[in-house]
């Protein structure tokens, strides 16, 4: 099986370009489960109904966004 | 060397001979005794026998075998057949062979447990929901018990479908002498040469004989009891749809002529008796008695195969007949079948017994 | 030559095993067409209440005695039910510790104390079926006792093997008693 | 995506899945494929069975083997692969109706027998996939379509059935506890035997939507807020009854099926020589 | 009062007023819309509903109740149909009458769950095992869900049989407005006069219509699915075997000429379209579309009745047909049965459809 | 024969019933007719449900509406007629095949339900009526035609199993304590909720047979020696391993189910007044 | 349904006539269950294998021989 | 007169409801006949993605639609799906606050943002789908208020029935808000 995204994420970014915030926007159904149990209010909702990153400076690279989403749109990288 | 077996016996050492190395069981009457011969043997030479909670279980569990590469197979009865019905038809839906033999006894319902009947016969073909042809062979004594079995077996992996043996209790539990051979022929599934990039868990270009991969083989197969593509995945699309269930028929079709297995004698004459496992036995004796007494020959027509339906050979093969007489020990099942294939010319006539009891004789010489 | 043989009793008794070895002694050792058929009681426990054998030249093809041959009753049950299905110039077997009334003057009867003679000579009556086998080749010739021997070595576990043939011997020799 | 999420998924045009917004099945399938990462997993050496039901839908998204039989029947068929292929890491996934309505004497029996399975309730309290019809782990007083006026039927707990059937690991955690859950996966998937996991799950979609729960962020928090682990309770008596115990509630050994009847081949074997 | 109701709705408010007060039922598309009525409206009427744990035990709650005297159905579809099978063999042979109703969907196995099919029509005839003639009616739209709902309950309790209602996803989903009657005419079966000690189970002088006690009456009756004599207790006995199934055969055999229901329109036409449920509606579409294109009639024939088989009303109605369309969603089943039924002068084509979709009136006048 | 046996027997010509010599079931019939007698019970109002086996075969006999239903559906048709006929005392009766393997599912789920049914098991450790295979209660190691190297499986704890799935009684019995399996199932048929008797019984011909066991009376023997009362057990630890223990295990009160529908009919029908 | 019995019951009484053993001897099969446990060894097989009252006046009627019976082939009644 | 009516959108948008209160308000309240099917997602659950409803003078046999004459999109993605299988000259309605992307040039479209109006003008998005019925009676006179009046105070529970017929009547009057 060759695997494939129809579409690239959306890509946040801390300022220190330590944290990366990646949405697979058309894998999101706008839940707000991410938003509502980020600890530090990163997410939110855009237009579309769909999460993006609103104050990617303030994630704590916890995870808890990425774990507990269930559409497998939220991804958190951070540099070591 | 000659052995005395059970036509019960004979399929089940087939089975073994055949490559059957699974078997998923739950006791019935007049069925118990292949169980319990896999029992004692599979262990041996590394095969598994587990009795299950049920035959819905055994089925399952068969399947999941089976999709799994090992060569797998069940036996039951009436009730337990019944309760077989939705997973054989997982089974032509997934394309997943194995042999599922019905010993037939009386029913419906719990019935007559311990008396032979043939009442199954159109249940074979339409017991499960949906359109699914299907392929039944049906023995007459205890060495075809053995050959038929491994014929079925072969047929299932050939075509990768569920296939049925069916008997009944006569079959199933009278002893004969036999000679057995060492070895038989086994058809090997082709195995996957692609990768598992590129495997299809079917392809449309070949509906038969066709490359499998099974569980655990490192091709990350999906099967799915849903309509389904070619890799396995649902679809709701019309055009796959009719493709998949198209295949699902032309298996068998395509395959006719090589499942029909007939035998006949004296088919030139005018009177043809027409039968099938235990009721054929009783025909052929009724053929010879017949001769004996009117010193002229009566037609005898055998079906080794009840489905597909064998409708052209029997029509090529009743070309001069003016009367046949169909045996079974049912309300007259197959008869319909057989109305419905030959010429509207010929008459028909049914010599039906489901007491429990086998036809006699007498019974068809009654009405030539 | 087409012969049917039934041997009937109740449960427990090993009528099938008796059926079976005597349809292999016919049917292995000395090639006939053999068919072996029983009935039994609701769904399978317990034993048979009867077996029918045929042993014929050629193939057979209805399996189900209808003029019995031979019939052996192991119970007074089974003669009264059975008795009426022996052809006119049939031969009757019966237990006679078992088996109290019967008319011996109609048909051909032997009449021998199988289970005593188990219970007595080998100390357990479940061998009467074995006795039986062992008089049947000797009146009826429908098989030899040597066939008999082979089937019985065949079916039968080694350290069980002497004492079974003890028994058919006793049964082949059962008027000598 | 990550590459070691990605490696575990098939990633097709059939993503998004078919699952509705915000259904706690999705988190499942997401913490499954990272507790097979962490295991370090080989997905070809992976079964994932299920039947008939949301939850059953997960297999055909992750790529390992798998096999989506009919509803109920998961578990014998899981048997079938597991005895034929005993190196196989067999996985059965499914919903409270799928393995405790239809599939449950498949369950005690496979339990009973302690085969190296390990089982994935997906507890939703509802049958989703039907349109959210009484399971036999709906609450009592609970709606669904089926029980317009209130369940009147006690619910199941797995948990007993499980133990008394003979299951040697029983775990309980939910869509909210994610980092638990994969724990408790963790655990489940090393034991060998027939291991119970027990997740709670939000179907906003129905259950919550007939019961007046709120969306699924409102029923996490509703699993965050009546959840106890069970390493927190000191004394048996003192477990608030609102609340549900969560973690590992029975870890134990015995010996496994397919073990006994390889010994049993061989024992039979060396018999013969 | 003009309402709008679906398919299913309108069976399950036929059931109640039919006087089915027992429904024990397991969920499945797309029949679950029954389920849930009854679960609302059965306790307001003193009746019950119990979602039991899977199919089998729904069909036989249901057996138990109708037994006791309450009138009681079933609702499903082809999984859970293939599931009930054995569960139906039983209420044959122990003559308890109850409603299944099989609103059909793809299959086989889990197949198409959420798409229309007509592939289940063979299995309601022979998808137990053992010799079991079966009721069977097929409504084509909302209102006559209703009535032959009503029908299928009378009938059932007139021969003491089960009897399925066959619908499919549309006809079951489909909204219609309708005016449903206040009262319906219902058949109460003829309560014992016997004393306990000489009532019998059955008796085999009245074959149907007959005199019937229920559990919880001080009759003790026994009710038995082994193959059983008047009283209901086991017999081996070759002779009443036969009369218990020539029984259960002739309740129906006799019965045809009531059972039958057709509904007809210009048969003396030289085509004539056969159908039955969703494929009629497009078979009637098509007819109508034929005549206004070419200004001559069509004929047109729709089972209601799909078993018994109504061969004898077919054969006259096509005295004159010169060629027979049988428009149906499947691979082809009832076409089998007319093909046995009519004159083999008559050209017969099939129209099948088995992809999920509905058959269009353009693939019925292509063939035309 | 004394008259109030008479009166619960169909004595005819279907007598001396079809069961083996010494065959326990034959003695539960006999001991059910005198709790019958004793209790006082009505014959017109006893329903008495079996599924198939040779201990299905005892309704036969006995002359109170009797149901002899398929093989492990005693308990969903047991059901139809509660349900139906709420005032009957309906009683199960059946094999450890027919109860715990086929019937399984039915089996708890309707303990779940607290449906008024006493379920009578007889528990003969194997299949007697299709000749002696594995049952769920086959004690690991023993030999039926489908164990014939010793059966690998664990047996059934029929009490935990009861319990779990919330019976509100069981009790286990032998066909040796006559008069104890009277009381005790005196006690279960006095209970309104789903109450459970397990009833060891001989199977000579089969079991009995295979196991070496000897016949009916030495299997009785066995019955007596190896049981211990529940009542003269003081301290849980000290019940010897080889030991089965008998009596009243279990017996406590529950909300039964049709009481909780018929109040929720009332409930309905209030609302719309 | 009329109850019958095909044969009459064989009756022992025991010398004072206060103890009555009724073996309904078509019924009875032999099991020797009721002749193994009666505690008093009042009853022996006959010769068909059937029981019979050996020694009717050791009976103290305890009933266990009617209580095991599997075949309700044995009764006992004392005059109170 | 036959009419084929598709109302689409996503699940939980109430589509099966308004195709219901429609195909009643004409089938009973203005006497038509009338037939309503939809489809849906795998078994059972969520919402349907679309409904059809058939409204005619005479009996109509085939249920399905064919050639739309109205469409009623409340997504982007149910109009890129279906919006082929309207009339040439149909009539296309779509919830501008969903459905961006349409060509508006070559079909005649009424395009209001129901869902908008639902949220700020009654609190609750989930009443777009009677807000859509309203501006359908208005334009289209498929059926008029009225009925869809009485279909409405039929099918909702009477605390619900004033905010329901705002709803309707805020449709009614879409192009004067
Ligand atoms: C034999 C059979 N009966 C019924 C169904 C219909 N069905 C599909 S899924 C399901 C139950 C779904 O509930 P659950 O197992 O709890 O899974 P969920 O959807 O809640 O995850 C049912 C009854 C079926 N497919 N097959
Ligand atoms: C569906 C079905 N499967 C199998 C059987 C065969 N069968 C009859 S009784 C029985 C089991 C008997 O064992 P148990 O329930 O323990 O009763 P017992 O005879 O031991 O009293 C079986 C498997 C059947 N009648 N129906
Ligand atoms: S949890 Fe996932 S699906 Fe839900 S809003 Fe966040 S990214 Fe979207
Ligand atoms: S990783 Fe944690 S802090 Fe960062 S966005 Fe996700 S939930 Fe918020
Ligand atoms: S119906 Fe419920 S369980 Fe199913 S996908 Fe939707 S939210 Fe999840
Ligand atoms: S087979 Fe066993 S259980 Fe059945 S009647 Fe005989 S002794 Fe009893
Ligand atoms: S217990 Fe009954 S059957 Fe057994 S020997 Fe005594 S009387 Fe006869
Ligand atoms: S009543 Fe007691 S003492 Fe008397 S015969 Fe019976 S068992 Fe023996
Ligand atoms: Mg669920
Ligand atoms: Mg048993």
């Amino acid at each position: 099986m060759k695997k494939f995204l129809k579409e690239e994420p959306q890509i946040y970014f801390s300022n220190d370009n330590k944290k990366i915030i990646k949405v697979i926007k058309y894998f999101c159904k706008g839940c707000g489960i991410c938003i509502h149990f980020c600890p530090k209010k990163v997410l939110d909702w855009d237009k579309d109904f769909k999460v993006f990153a609103k104050n990617p400076n303030d994630c704590i690279a916890c995870y808890l966004c990425e774990l507990m989403c269930p559409d497998f749109a939220i991804f958190v990288e951070k540099e070591k | 060397m000659r052995q005395l077996l059970s036509g019960n016996e004979a399929t089940a050492i087939g089975a073994i001979k055949a490559g059957i190395r699974f078997f998923a069981g739950y006791p019935i009457t007049p069925s118990t005794e292949i169980a319990e011969y896999m029992a004692r043997e599979l262990p041996k030479i590394g095969g598994v026998f587990i009795q299950m909670e049920d035959e819905i279980a055994s089925i399952n569990a068969v399947i999941g075998a089976s999709a799994s590469g090992m060569k797998a197979m069940t036996a039951t009865s009436g009730p337990g057949f019944s309760l077989m019905q939705e997973g054989i038809g997982y089974a032509c839906m997934a394309e997943i062979p194995c042999l599922i033999v019905n010993v037939q006894r009386g029913g419906p319902a719990t019935g007559l447990p311990t008396k032979p009947s043939q009442s199954d016969v159109m249940q074979t073909r339409w017991g499960t929901h949906g359109d699914h042809p299907i392929v039944v062979f049906y023995p007459y004594n205890v060495l075809e018990s053995f050959y038929l079995t491994v014929k079925a077996i072969n047929t299932a992996y050939f075509l990768r479908v569920p296939v049925i043996l069916l008997t009944d209790e006569i079959i199933a539990h009278m002893r004969e002498a036999v000679e057995l051979p060492e070895e038989v022929e086994i058809y090997q599934p082709k195995r996957k040469k692609k990768s598992p990039e590129e495997f299809l868990y079917y392809s449309e270009e070949t509906i038969y004989d066709s490359e499998v991969a099974y569980f655990g083989e490192g091709y990350r197969i999906h099967i799915s009891g849903l309509t389904h593509r070619e890799d396995g995945f649902p679809t709701n699309k019309p055009e796959v749809i009719k493709r998949k269930l198209d295949r699902l028929k032309r298996k068998i079709e395509d395959n006719k002529e090589k499942l029909w297995d007939l035998e006949y004698q004296d088919i030139g004459a005018e009177v043809c008796l027409i039968s099938y496992g235990i009721s054929a036995r009783t025909a052929l004796e009724a053929k010879y008695i017949f001769e004996k007494e009117e010193k002229r020959a009566l037609g005898y027509i055998r079906l080794k195969t009840i489905w597909p339906f064998p409708d052209k050979p029997l029509r090529a093969l009743l070309k001069s007949a003016k009367k046949v007489i169909v045996v079974e020990m049912n309300q007259g099942q197959l008869i319909n079948e057989i109305e419905r294939a030959i010429s509207p010319e010929i008459e028909i006539i049914g010599v039906q017994r489901y007491d429990g009891e086998i036809i006699t004789p007498e019974e068809i010489l009654a009405v030539i | 030559m087409r012969k049917e043989i039934r041997i009937a009793g109740t449960g427990g008794q090993g009528i099938i095993f008796a059926a079976i070895v005597l349809a292999e002694a016919a049917g292995i050792y000395e090639n006939k067409y053999v068919t072996q058929i029983q009935s039994y009681g609701p769904e399978a426990r317990g034993g048979a209440s009867k077996a029918d054998i045929i042993i014929s030249d050629q193939p057979i093809y209805f399996p189900q005695t209808q003029e019995l041959d031979i019939l052996v009753c192991l119970s007074q049950q089974s003669l009264d039910e059975y008795v009426k299905k022996l052809k006119e110039k049939g031969t009757l077997f019966i237990d006679s510790y078992y088996c109290k009334n019967f008319n011996k003057e109609k048909i051909k009867t032997y009449a021998f104390p199988f289970s005593l003679v188990a219970k007595e000579k080998l100390g357990r009556e479940l061998f009467a079926n074995i006795i039986l086998l062992g008089s049947l080749a000797r009146f009826t010739k429908i098989v030899s006792i040597e066939s008999l021997k082979k089937a019985i070595s065949h079916r039968v576990a080694p350290q069980f093997l002497a004492i079974n043939e003890k028994a058919l011997m006793l049964g082949y020799e059962i008027d000598q008693l | 995506m990550k590459e070691e999420i990605k490696n575990y998924l098939r990633l097709d045009e059939r993503f998004p899945h078919i699952l509705c917004p915000g259904c706690g099945i999705g988190t499942i399938a997401n913490i499954l494929i990272r507790t097979f990462n962490e295991l370090n997993l080989d997905k070809n050496n992976i079964c994932l069975v299920s039947g008939i039901g949301c939850s059953s839908r997960i297999p055909g998204y992750i790529d390992c083997d798998t096999f989506h039989t009919l509803h109920g029947r998961a578990i014998p068929c899981a048997i079938g692969v597991k005895l034929a292929r005993p190196y196989l890491k067999v996985i059965i996934i499914g919903g409270d109706g799928d393995i405790l309505a239809i599939g449950l004497s498949h369950f005690i029996h496979a339990a009973r027998r302690n085969i190296d399975l390990t089982v994935i309730i997906v507890n939703n309290y509802n049958y989703g996939m039907t349109g959210g019809q009484v399971s036999p782990t709906t609450p009592k007083g609970k709606f669904t379509y089926t029980t317009p006026y209130g369940n009147l039927e006690e619910e199941f707990n797995i948990y007993e059935i499980s133990k008394s059937a003979g299951a040697i690991f029983f775990a309980r955690s939910t869509t909210y506890h994610v980092t638990h859950l994969k724990k408790v996966l963790k655990k489940a998937l090393t034991k060998k035997g027939f291991s119970v996991v027990e997740i709670l799950s939000q179907c906003p979609t129905l259950y919550g939507r007939l019961n007046r729960l709120g969306d699924a962020v409102k029923m996490l928090e509703e699993f965050k807020n009546r959840t106890i682990d069970i390493s927190l309770i000191k004394e048996p008596g003192e477990i608030p009854s609102d609340k549900i115990i969560i973690g590992i509630l029975l870890d134990r050994e015995r010996e496994e099926y397919c073990e006994k009847y390889e010994r049993l081949r061989k024992a039979i074997n060396e018999k013969r020589d």
